[in-house]
Formats: structure tokens, C-alpha cells, sequence
């Protein structure tokens, strides 16, 4: 621990009307590290990404990148300081094709002189990446020039993820990425977040399943109702003590 | 071979109905000729007539006879009278236009003055006047409250309200209840057009002022009748559609066969009070 | 980071907070509890405004009077506003108004009868209502606006067909005639009929069964088909609704002018629409409450008065109009914020 | 229950396919080429009955007139479209070209350059749609519709204030008066002016990152910001060009009446809304085609000249634009679906 | 396996254009037992219990309930059968409360006398009853008048899984219910399953976790880009091959 966090996270506190999602909440993420961010439902593990990702705005505390206080105002910002973001509502586009999807907000397109929004798309080359990508993860799509609404939650949820591996370059956050996905599918989702912290990124994962932590994370931050209520070294030994960190005592 | 003409009038009201009446009884007794008719579908329809006067042309009419809704439509006329086509305006002219062979028309301005006169007639200075305007930017229509105003200018009558009605009934009643409101006292209300007139009734009715407003329409249609047989209303001014079709269409027959044509012909115009409004119904 | 470090220092927040809101606690939920008044403050604040620059604008009569003019539109609008909840939109309710005014006027030609002259005016507007309900419904289109647009043009198409001489025909029944001139502790009688269509509505929207499918409907419509909700028969009865509400105002309308017109109710939807819209409803669907859709009705209505009142001159009054309308609705966009933003403020104190 | 019975019954159902299709097949994808066109079927389908109904219908003059007819709507739908992807509404365009015709003629009372008068034209309307844009997206409006209203207000008392007499004011400058006059392989120059901005838009919207934007925008507002696009400049952007493409409609319009008037574009509000929701469009956002929007446009126009043509009266006009739009919406439902169903029929017979 | 079969699907067929998401399926499901339906994504899962749920129509085959051809026109004759389903995409209604999704399409009111839509509501009782079962599922909501909208991905479906098994009578089918649950929520679900099973309902569970299948499921139906390529089972012991059906021979 004595390289300096690529993301920080201090006292971080949230409120949405009468309910305080967040109350106080600090976490690190290292460059090359998997953190798995663990916690029952509402614990409040959603609105912390989202914060990060720049969607909502901290009430207090600080975001700190590279030790850098840093504006997220919003996610294009967030995006722009190399936080990528799967979102556990998917943030698909239910009237574009995948590969479409794929590259929303950030086309493939030229001339690079231009302002972004009056380049022009450079279809083919877009086609041709995301049907590579699509291939690599091994999911089945029915058709790839078919829109997103028709595909099946898995299928969704693998475009979704994709998504965002693909423009990776310093921290990734993903919420849940495999809930939906077939077994070989989210191996291939494992081994991707592997893949991605060998190239030196952060991840941030999100998940209810303890063999992907104990498999994967090197780190495990636990939220309970808005506090943060632990942090460890996840392994098959302390699996046990994980689990009701989470839980709670009670019960 | 019988001439074919078209004609074109604004938006269905009664009284383009009876002008097309007058055009159908012309018809019908100088023979030879037949009508194509047709109408907008409101008092702000421009590109519906516009449209009205292209398929007239390309249904290879001789001649049409037609109640501009808008200064606007000229120049489709003049594209018209490209293809040897002639034009009669009638009900209202086109300003600075040079294209008609005929105008027949009500002098609006004048029918104003006869309100007017009237109003002269009744009012005293220091009296209050509220006026029901017609439809915003249709000169016909602001002629009336022009020509009034100008006949009245004598007297030194303050005007207490001013609203648009969109020649409508329902805006009509609202208009001259919050006239009726503002100014309690109000001595005349004097209506542009016939509906909103008519709703000026029913607001002066529901107030309980029958006999302390006096209120002045035009048109004498659209229920003005029954104010007047009431004793609501006082005064109307009446047109004569009926002739003015006639004239009109008579004019333009001329014209296409050749012969010579006045250029302005006033189908005329009349003040209705309860005393002879036998006469116009 | 352990509970008690929290604790202290949430304990400190709090008497902090304590000591410099302890008065202010007080103000804070005065604050709330006026802000939550919603729409209704805005209404309230363009009244004021109103009455200081028109001194006949709070006359009893004139209040009369407003009343009486904005009935018609209130009424239509708690159509519309079913309408809207599920998505929809129904384009037709001046036409449908008007073709209704028209068949009571040709029922009183022939007979006199109060019962049967509205009858016909409701029957009238139901059949159109259920045509676009079951047209939109059952021909699968895509958007009740061009069935509504449609019919729009069919009603006033009809109803200046069938007119006498195409035009006004004057004469109601004396039934018809006494509620338009009928008036309870000095208030006209459309205003309760205004009153009586919104308490049903209200009981049927918010107290009934069938209200919560219009809810759920206008929500997510693929869900409501999962749930088993009858969305085809939910959907047409708005616009049935939609209808009926037309006819009563035709009836109101008819009772105010003592005549039927084809030419009656020309832009209402665009009013109705924007009453229910002014009063925070989507065309997302789902959302909107009843209320404030009626505030937005009378907003526009004593707008309108208060401009004839001040002799503003006519092209400045529409000028008027939309600025104070879009201001009006501005101004309740910043009053939500605030609530939200009080409401946490409040929250935090209470902790 | 193996892959090799399976493939047996698929062989053999494939077989018996092929025995009674082998003809049919062809007829199917003609079929399916056919219902493929779209809506432009229906407006085919359309023109046949007119110009079987009426024999001037298909004269080269009567054709150039519905073009220059239908050129304005047509323009004023493109921007509406644009609109209408996102979820908007702008119910100002009418109004808009109102008073950017009366900009326009006041400038010439001034000078009678044609650039300076276009100018002005459009200056004047990209102001309003800047305002529509800027006031909905900053001033966290919850939706267009209101402020659009606003506006259509405000335009049409600020165009009625300001024109001379506050009446139509006839003459513009030699420029535009030729655009008006003139005419290239026999057809309207308003016709060219139409394609040229249908092309520019069609290349903005499907091959530039812009229009893929707004697509995603319209398809999901909430996605959109998490993906970092622009979602308001987007969103102000085509209100923008929906002032834009007004204030082309005003030029062409003044073209071909030589004059300008605060009461043109009187309802072009619902005419262009309808021509884009009869092109497939929905008021969800995301969906729909520039060229079927198009196609609804010139519906519209084709229906009101034949109807000229045949000398049907106002009141049945009325009546029968509203059936028959209603008609050919309920057409393109059917075709749409027995598209589907001709297609899965097809991909049965290749299996 | 002498017992008649509760539902029975035969020969199932449905396509999409010129997608074929089925491809002739059949299944049995039996009182008193849970039937797992697996497969990768894209499987055509959810389309075939939407196909008997009533959402789709089958373009072929047949579905039996209690032996007799049952016409399943829509969701609402579905549920008049007696299936009661929980959708993968929630089927949620975001502008609503937790209770009034509930009871949405299935309202408590009176008088009974009257037709369904002109009852009163009794939102007392559904308040009260809402209120009690999601204390059961042990899921913790910020408040329950607030719209499901804002709730975390977790207590949404916690919702929609509560909603279901309240009206079970005959035959529940759950597509994927636990996806997104965490540990204490997703344990007292399986608990629910095991409930309703014990009280006499079939039910049908599409999941991706193989330790709940083992746990749970009495039976094990398999498909494969829309075919059924296996029954069996399932037990610890032939949990890997049942992974090989479900991922298929190649790879
Ligand atoms: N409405 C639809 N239109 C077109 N294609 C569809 C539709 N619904 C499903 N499909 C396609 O049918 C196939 C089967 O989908 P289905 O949702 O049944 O898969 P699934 O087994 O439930 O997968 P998952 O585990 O990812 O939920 C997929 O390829 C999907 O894209
Ligand atoms: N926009 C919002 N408005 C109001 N409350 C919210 C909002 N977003 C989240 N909440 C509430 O904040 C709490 C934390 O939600 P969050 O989505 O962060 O949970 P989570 O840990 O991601 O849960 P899950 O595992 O179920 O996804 C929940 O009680 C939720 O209802
Ligand atoms: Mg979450
Ligand atoms: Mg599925």
C-alpha cells in the first residue's frame, strides 16, 4: 500500500430528499487492483459509482484522482478523466443497434479538425470493431444491425459491459456486471477484468457473488446503509466473516 | 359554349353563403354560365385560398370572382391573369393593386361611418365607448372601428376597452363582461363583427344593463336579430352580399366578353334599428 | 472511521445545526408548508399581482365572471388531463364541443325538452370520444394525435354541415337557459358543475380501481399487459371520458350564450392541454395531479381577464400571455427546486 | 429429441415448403419489396385515386403547383421532425415564420438587398428557436410544449405590432421574387429549396455524429447523459434548426406571394406534426424516417389540391381530409404489420 | 412420474422475423416441484415463459394446463389460470409505490358486487398487507410511499419477486428472480421457493446460478438457441455436466 491510490474517495455523503444513501463513506482504488465493492440491497454501493461516475453530485466529501481533487460534474467529465462506467440499469439505447450502442458519445468519425458532433460517422470501422468485441465475449447475437430492445437480458447486459472494457484507460466501475449473464458468458466477463487490471487500470466491481470476489478482487470495501463497515482482504478463509460483515450482526 | 368562371369567398359564414346565392341566382337568369365554387376554411386560411385560386386555373376557368382574405393573394392573382384569366374582387380590394378588373365591395370605412353616425347620434361627451375588435390584422375588419371612430371624432368619448373577439361569440361575451367589469358605467359598446356582437348581447343581458348599455354590432346576422327584437342591442349594420355577388360576377361575365366595366361598384350599405329591421331579415 | 468517531461527529453536526436553526426550524417548515402548496402559489401570486393593478379585478362580479368564463375550459381540461395521464392526447375536444352545441341546437328545433336537448349534446360527444378511444385502440396506431387531429376536422366539418345556414342558431331549452343564468351564494352555476365533474373524477382517479390502472397504464403500458390490467378498455374510456367532459362543457357553454355555434370551442385543446401541462403533468404519462391541471385552467382564465380589464391592447395582450404563461411555469419549476432543496435542508436538521 | 431427428422433420417441413412456395416465393419477396416502400405506397396509392378522380389531377401544371403548395409545410416538417426526435414539440413554427416574414418585409421598407432581407428572415426566426431551445433545456422546463406555446403567442402579437398597419405588407426584394417566379425543368424553384434542405438535414442526421446524438437522446435521455453526450446543447441545437427551417419556410413563402403578413402559418403548427407523426414518427422520441415525414407532407398537399379539384365543399373538406388521414395512417398500421408477417413467411420458406 | 403434469408445453415454436427463438420446445411441470429452465443467454428462456405467460403467442405447439389445451391469449388469461410470473425486466411500474405495484391489476377493494374497475380501493388493507410481506423478504426500503423508480436495482426486484409469490395458486414461474439480490435477500427468496413449492405449486425457476439449481431444482430442462438439448436431475455429482449442456460441446 505504498503506491498512491488512482481514485480516492473521502467521507462522502449523499441525501436524495429525506434518505442519506451515503454518510460518510472513503475508498481507495489502486492502479492494477481489483476493489470489490460489497453490501446488501440499498446498502447504497450504486449511488457511491454514480457519484464517482459523475451521474449525481457528492453533498459532501471529496473525489480525489491521481491525488488531484477532481470536478465530476458530470459524466462526460467523469469520462474525460478516464472513469468508465457499467451501470446497473445498463444505460442502453433501446432504438440503436449494438454497435451503435457501442460507440454512443464516442464515435469513430473524422475529420479529427471538426467539432465533435459535426464529424462524420465512420460506419464501417465502428461495424467492424464492435463485431469483434461481440465475437470476444462470446455472446450469441441474433442479429447485429437489430435494435438492443429485442435482445435478451443477457444479451443486453453483455453489450453493456463490453461497452465499456472497450474504451477502458484508467478506472473501470462495474455494477453488477454479471447478474444477468450465462455462465460461460460472465467467465469471459472475469476474465476480461482480469485482462483489464493486467493492463494497469483500477476496477471497481460491484457483485453479490462471493466466488467472483474471492476468485478476483485483491480488496474488498463493505457498505451497510450508507457507512462503510469494513475493508479486507478477501480469501476462501474470511469468506465467512465477509458474509456477515455484510449481513450485519443482527439477525 | 358556356363561359366557366370560378368563385372564391373566405370562410363559411352566412354571409358568403348568400353571396353565393346572388352568384347561383345570376347564373340562372343570364344562362350560359357555370360556377365553380369555392371557400377557405377560416379568416386567416391565406394558403388555402391561394391553393383555391391555383386549382380554379388549372380547371381552365375564364374569369374569377373572389373575396380576398388577404393583400397576400395577389400575386397568385397576377400569375392568374397571366393565363388570360380576369379578376373580380368583391366584399373587400386588395390596396395598391392593380391587377382587378372590378371591385364590389361595401365600403367598409363608410359602413363604419354609419355606425358611427349612429353612435353621434346617442353619445355625449364625457360618454364611455368599449369596441370588440374583429380578427387582428384583417383590414376589412379594422375598417369598421376606423370608419366609426373617424365619423365620431367630434364627440369626446373616452374609449374605456378595446378586445379582440376573433369575430367569435364565445370571446365576444368574455370581452365585453370585462369591459362590462372595468367600467360599470360604460355607455356604448360598439362590435366589429356579428357573433361577437350577439355574444355582447348575452354579457349585457347577464349583467342585468338592457336598457342602460347601448350597444351597436354589425352585419345584422349570427343572432343579432333576436338583440335587437330584445331590445338589447340598439343598432346594426346591415351589407347586401346578395348584390354584391351579383354585381360582382356580373362584372366579371362582362369583362370576358369583352365589354366595358366600372371599376368600383358599392353593393351599398345600411343602418338596421329596431324600427326597420323587418326589412333585412 | 469507526460508528463512534461517527457519532461524535454527527452529534456535533447537530447541535451546531440546533443552534443556529432552532429558530430557524420553525421558518424552515414555513417554508415547505408554503411551497408545497404547489401550482396554487403561483395562482395565488398572479392574483395579487392582478388585483393591485386592476382595481375591479377582486369585484364579487368580476370573480363571478372569471368563474364563468373559465368553466368551459376547466371542465374540458379534466378530460384531457385523463387523457394525458396514459400518454394520450385528444386534439378533438373544441371540435367535439362544438358538433355537440350544434346536435342539441337541431334536438331544440324539434322539441323543447331540456332532457332530451342534453342528451343528444352528451351522446354527441361520447360518440366521438369512444371513436377515437376505439379507433386509437383497436386500429393499433401509433399515437392518438392524428385519430384526434382527424376527427378534429371531421366534428367541425359535421358541425358546420349540419348547422342552419351553417352558422349560429340561437334557443336553448329553459332548463339550459336557467343554469347559465343561475347563480348559488352569488356563484355562477357552472362553477359547480365545474366542482361536481372534478370531486367525481377525483374519487374515480384516486379512490377507484379503475383510476389506478389509468395510473399504471399511462406508466408503463408492456408492464400494465403483464400484470393483466385490461389496458384496450382502459385506454378507450379516457377517451370516452375525454368526451363526455366536452359534452358538459358544450352544455355549460351553450347555457352561457343561450345558442349553439359550429364555430364554438376553436384552439381548446391547445388551452385544455396547456392547463394540464402548466399544472406539472407529462406527456410521458403517469404523472399529474387533477388539481393543479384545474389551477392551470384558472390561471389562463384570469390572465385573460385581467389584460381585458387593464385596456391592454390586443397585440400586446397575446404578447402577455405567453410571457406570463412561461413565467408562470418557470417560476413553479424554481418552486420545486426549493421544496427539494428545503426539504433536505429540513432533513438535516431533524437528524 | 436429437440434432439428427430434428433435422429430419426440418428437411421434410423444408421439402413440402418448397413443393407449394417454389412459385410463391417469388411472389412473396415481390410482396415484400412492395410493402417494403412504406408509407410512400400509401401516398402512391393516394395520388392513383386522385388523378383516377379528377383529370387535372396529373397536368405538369396542377404537379408544380402542389409542389410550391406543399414546399413550405414540408420545409417547416423537416425541423419539426428533427424536433420530434427528442421527445420535443415546437408549436411556435408557425408563428415564427409569421413574424420572420415581417422582419423581413420591414427590412425592405429599408433597403432592398435580397441578402440583407434573408438575413433578417433568419436571423429572426433561428433568434425564436434559440429562445424555444435555450428557455426549455436551461430554464428546466418539463417539456416543450409550453414554452413553445409561449412563443407562438408572443411571435404572433410581436408580428401583428409590428407590421405596418398591422396588416399584410406586399413587395420583397428582386432576389426572392425570382426564387418565387422560378423554375427549373418545369418544376417550382420552391421544390429545389426543399430537397436541398431535406438532403443537408438527411446527411446531418444519418451520417454525422450529431444526428446519431440526437437519436440516442430521443431514445433515452438518462442513458444519454451517462454516456457523456451533450444532451443539452443537443437538445437546444434542434430548436435551433426548427427556427432554421421556419425561417426557410418564411422565404419561401414570401417568394411566392410577394408579401409578408402576420398571419401566415396560421395552423401550420398541427399540419407539420401531422405530417411528421403520419410519417411513423412517435412522440416517444428515437423513431422515425425524414423521408416518410416528407411523404406526410406531400399527403397532406396532394389531399387538399384534389380536393380543390373536385370542387368538394368546405364543410365536406373538412370531413374528408380527416377520414382519409386517418385512412392512410391506419394503412400504413396494416401494411406495417402484414410486412412482418410476409417477412417471417419468407424466412420460414428459406429456412 | 405416474402424476399428471400441471402444465405442459409441446412443441413449442416462436419467431421474430426471421429470428426463430424457438425452435419446437416441450416441458412438463409438476405440483409440488421445482422445474429449473436453463441455458446460455439468448437461449430463448424468457421468451418461452412469456409464451406462457400469455405475453407472446406460440407460432406452434401446444400448452396444457391440468392436461387441457389452455388458451393463453393474454397475461390476463394466463393469471386467470393461475400463473403468476415475475418478468426479467421486472415488469415494474416506476411511478407507483411498492404497495400499489403489488396489488396493481389486483387491487383489494369493494364491494365485490360491482365490476372490478368500479370498486372502491381499500388502500388500508394494501398498505397493511404490502407492508408485511416485504418485512418477510427482509428487504430494507427507504420509505414505502416513494415510487419504485428511486429504489436500488435490489429492492426493485425484491419487489416484483414479492408481488409474485403473494398471488401464487397453481403454477409461479421466476425468470431469473435472484440476479440481483443480495446474499440475505437471495436466501430468503430460495426460501420463498421452497414455501410455495411445499404448499402445492409448480414452479418454474430460470437462473444462471448452478448452486441454487442443485439446491433447489427437483428437475433440469435445458435449451440451446431455442431447441431443448437435455433433462436430468440435477444433483452436486452431475452439476458439471449439466454446465457442458448448457454451454454446449464446442469450445
Ligand atoms: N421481441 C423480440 N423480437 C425479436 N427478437 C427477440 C425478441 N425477444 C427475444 N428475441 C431474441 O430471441 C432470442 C431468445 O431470447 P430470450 O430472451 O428468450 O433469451 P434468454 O434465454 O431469456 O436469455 P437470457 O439468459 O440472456 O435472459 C434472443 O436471440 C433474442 O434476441
Ligand atoms: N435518485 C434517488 N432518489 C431517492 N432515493 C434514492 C435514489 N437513488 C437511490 N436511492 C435510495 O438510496 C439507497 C441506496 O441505493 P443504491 O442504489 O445505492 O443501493 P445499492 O447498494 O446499489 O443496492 P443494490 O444492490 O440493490 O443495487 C436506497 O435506499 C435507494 O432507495
Ligand atoms: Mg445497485
Ligand atoms: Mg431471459
Amino acid at each position: 500500500m505504498t503506491k498512491r491510490p488512482v481514485l480516492a474517495v473521502c467521507h462522502a455523503v449523499k441525501r436524495f430528499g429525506a434518505v442519506q444513501a451515503l454518510k460518510g463513506v472513503g475508498l481507495e482504488a489502486y492502479a492494477g487492483e481489483v476493489l470489490a465493492l460489497l453490501g446488501d440491497n440499498g446498502a447504497g454501493k450504486s449511488t457511491l459509482i454514480k457519484c464517482i461516475s459523475g451521474v449525481h453530485q457528492l453533498d459532501e466529501g471529496e473525489i480525489l484522482i491521481d491525488g488531484k481533487p477532481a470536478a465530476l460534474h458530470s459524466p462526460a467529465a467523469a469520462r474525460q478523466a478516464g472513469i468508465e462506467t457499467v451501470y446497473q440499469d445498463l444505460a442502453l439505447f433501446d432504438n440503436l443497434t449494438p454497435a451503435q450502442n457501442f460507440f454512443c458519445g464516442r464515435e469513430i468519425a473524422y475529420p479529427a479538425w471538426l467539432p465533435r458532433g459535426m464529424r462524420f460517422l465512420n460506419k464501417a470501422a465502428m461495424d467492424r470493431e464492435a463485431a469483434g468485441i461481440i465475437d470476444r465475449l462470446k455472446v450469441r447475437l441474433p442479429k447485429l444491425d437489430a435494435p438492443v430492445a429485442l435482445m435478451s437480458g443477457g444479451q443486453r447486459q453483455a453489450i453493456a459491459v463490453a461497452r465499456a472494457t472497450v474504451f477502458a484507460r484508467k478506472i473501470v466501475i462495474l455494477d453488477e456486471p454479471t447478474a444477468a449473464l450465462g455462465l460461460r458468458e460472465a467467465r469471459k466477463v472475469l476474465d476480461l477484468i482480469r485482462q483489464l487490471r493486467d493492463e494497469g487500470n483500477a476496477l471497481i466491481l460491484i457483485t453479490h457473488n462471493m466466488e467472483h470476489v474471492v476468485e478476483l478482487a485483491d480488496r474488498a470495501v463493505v457498505l451497510r446503509q450508507g457507512n462503510k463497515v469494513g475493508e479486507l482482504r478477501p480469501t476462501r478463509q474470511n469468506q465467512q466473516e465477509l458474509v456477515s460483515m455484510i449481513v450485519g450482526a443482527e439477525r | 359554349e358556356n363561359i366557366k368562371i370560378g368563385f372564391i369567398t373566405k370562410f363559411p359564414v352566412p354571409f358568403f353563403a348568400t353571396m353565393e346565392d346572388g352568384a347561383k341566382a345570376y347564373a340562372a337568369e343570364s344562362g350560359g354560365l357555370d360556377i365553380v365554387f369555392g371557400q377557405g376554411a377560416s379568416a386567416t386560411d391565406i394558403e388555402g385560398q391561394i391553393a383555391l385560386i391555383e386549382s380554379m386555373v388549372t380547371q381552365g376557368v375564364q374569369g374569377i370572382a373572389i373575396t380576398p382574405v388577404d393583400p397576400t393573394v395577389a400575386t397568385t392573382l397576377d400569375k392568374a391573369i397571366a393565363q388570360v384569366v380576369k379578376v373580380v374582387l368583391m366584399d373587400n380590394s386588395i390596396p395598391d393593386w392593380e391587377g382587378r378588373t372590378a371591385l364590389a365591395t361595401t365600403n367598409n370605412y363608410e359602413a363604419g361611418r354609419t355606425a358611427g353616425g349612429y353612435l353621434k347620434t346617442v353619445l355625449k361627451d364625457g360618454d364611455t365607448l368599449g369596441i370588440l375588435e374583429g380578427v387582428p390584422g384583417v383590414p376589412a375588419l379594422d375598417e369598421r372601428v376606423d370608419g366609426m371612430l373617424a365619423e365620431l371624432s367630434g364627440v369626446k368619448v373616452e374609449i374605456v376597452g378595446r378586445g379582440t373577439t376573433n369575430c367569435t361569440e364565445e370571446l365576444g361575451i368574455n370581452v365585453a363582461e370585462d369591459i362590462l367589469t372595468a367600467n360599470p358605467g360604460v355607455t356604448a359598446i360598439y362590435s366589429a363583427c356579428g357573433p361577437a356582437a350577439a355574444g355582447a348581447a348575452q354579457a349585457i343581458k347577464n349583467a342585468k344593463l338592457d336598457h342602460h348599455v347601448i350597444l351597436v354590432g354589425f352585419d345584422f346576422c349570427c343572432g343579432e336579430a333576436e338583440a335587437m327584437e330584445a331590445g338589447i342591442e340598439d343598432a346594426s349594420v346591415a351589407q347586401f352580399p346578395f348584390n354584391m355577388a351579383k354585381y360582382g360576377v356580373e362584372a366579371l361575365v362582362k369583362s370576358i366578353k369583352g365589354e366595358p366595366v366600372e371599376n368600383l361598384i358599392d353593393s351599398g350599405s345600411a343602418l338596421v334599428t329596431k324600427d326597420n329591421m323587418k326589412d333585412f331579415m | 472511521m469507526t460508528d463512534s468517531t461517527e457519532r461524535v461527529r454527527e452529534a456535533k453536526a447537530g447541535r451546531i445545526a440546533a443552534l443556529d436553526t432552532r429558530s430557524g426550524a420553525r421558518s424552515v417548515s414555513l417554508a415547505l408548508a408554503l411551497l408545497g402548496f404547489g401550482p396554487l402559489l403561483i395562482l395565488i401570486a398572479l392574483i395579487a399581482g392582478a388585483s393591485l393593478l386592476t382595481p375591479n379585478f377582486l369585484k364579487l362580479g368580476n370573480i363571478s365572471n372569471i368563474m364563468a368564463q373559465t368553466s368551459v375550459i376547466a371542465i374540458v381540461a379534466i378530460g384531457q388531463h385523463l387523457v394525458i395521464l396514459t400518454r394520450g392526447i385528444d386534439l378533438s375536444v373544441g371540435a367535439n364541443l362544438a358538433l355537440a352545441t350544434v346536435v342539441g341546437g337541431l334536438v331544440f328545433r324539434v322539441t323543447d325538452s331540456t332532457v332530451l336537448v342534453m342528451g343528444a349534446m352528451l351522446l354527441s360527444a361520447v360518440t366521438v370520444g369512444a371513436f377515437n378511444g376505439i379507433g386509437y385502440v383497436y386500429g393499433r396506431l401509433p399515437h392518438a394525435f392524428i385519430i384526434t387531429l382527424a376527427t378534429l376536422s371531421i366534428c367541425r366539418g359535421l358541425a358546420l354541415q349540419f348547422s342552419v345556414n351553417h352558422t349560429t342558431m340561437r334557443g336553448m331549452p329553459d332548463g339550459i337557459v336557467a343554469l347559465g343564468s343561475s347563480e348559488i351564494l352569488g356563484l355562477p352555476g357552472s362553477f359547480f358543475v365545474v366542482l361536481g365533474v372534478a370531486v367525481l373524477v377525483l374519487v374515480m382517479t384516486k379512490g377507484m380501481v379503475w383510476g389506478r390502472w389509468i395510473y399504471a397504464v399511462g406508466g408503463k403500458p408492456e408492464s400494465a399487459v403483464q400484470m393483466g390490467i385490461p389496458v384496450r378498455p382502459v385506454l378507450v374510456s379516457t377517451y370516452v371520458l375525454a368526451g363526455l367532459c366536452a359534452g358538459i362543457g358544450a352544455i355549460v357553454l351553450s347555457a352561457r350564450t343561450q345558442a349553439s355555434s359550429p364555430l364554438y370551442g376553436n384552439l381548446l385543446e391547445l388551452d385544455t392541454i396547456a392547463a394540464v401541462i402548466i399544472g406539472g403533468a407529462s406527456f410521458l404519462g403517469g404523472r399529474g395531479h387533477l388539481g393543479h391541471a384545474l389551477i392551470g385552467a384558472v390561471m389562463i382564465g384570469v390572465l385573460r381577464n385581467a389584460l381585458n380589464l387593464m385596456n391592454v391592447n390586443v397585440f400586446f395582450q397575446m404578447i402577455a400571455i405567453g410571457a406570463i404563461i412561461l413565467l408562470a411555469v418557470e417560476a413553479d419549476v424554481l418552486r420545486g427546486h426549493l421544496e427539494a432543496r428545503t426539504r433536505a435542508l429540513q432533513a438535516t436538521g431533524a437528524r
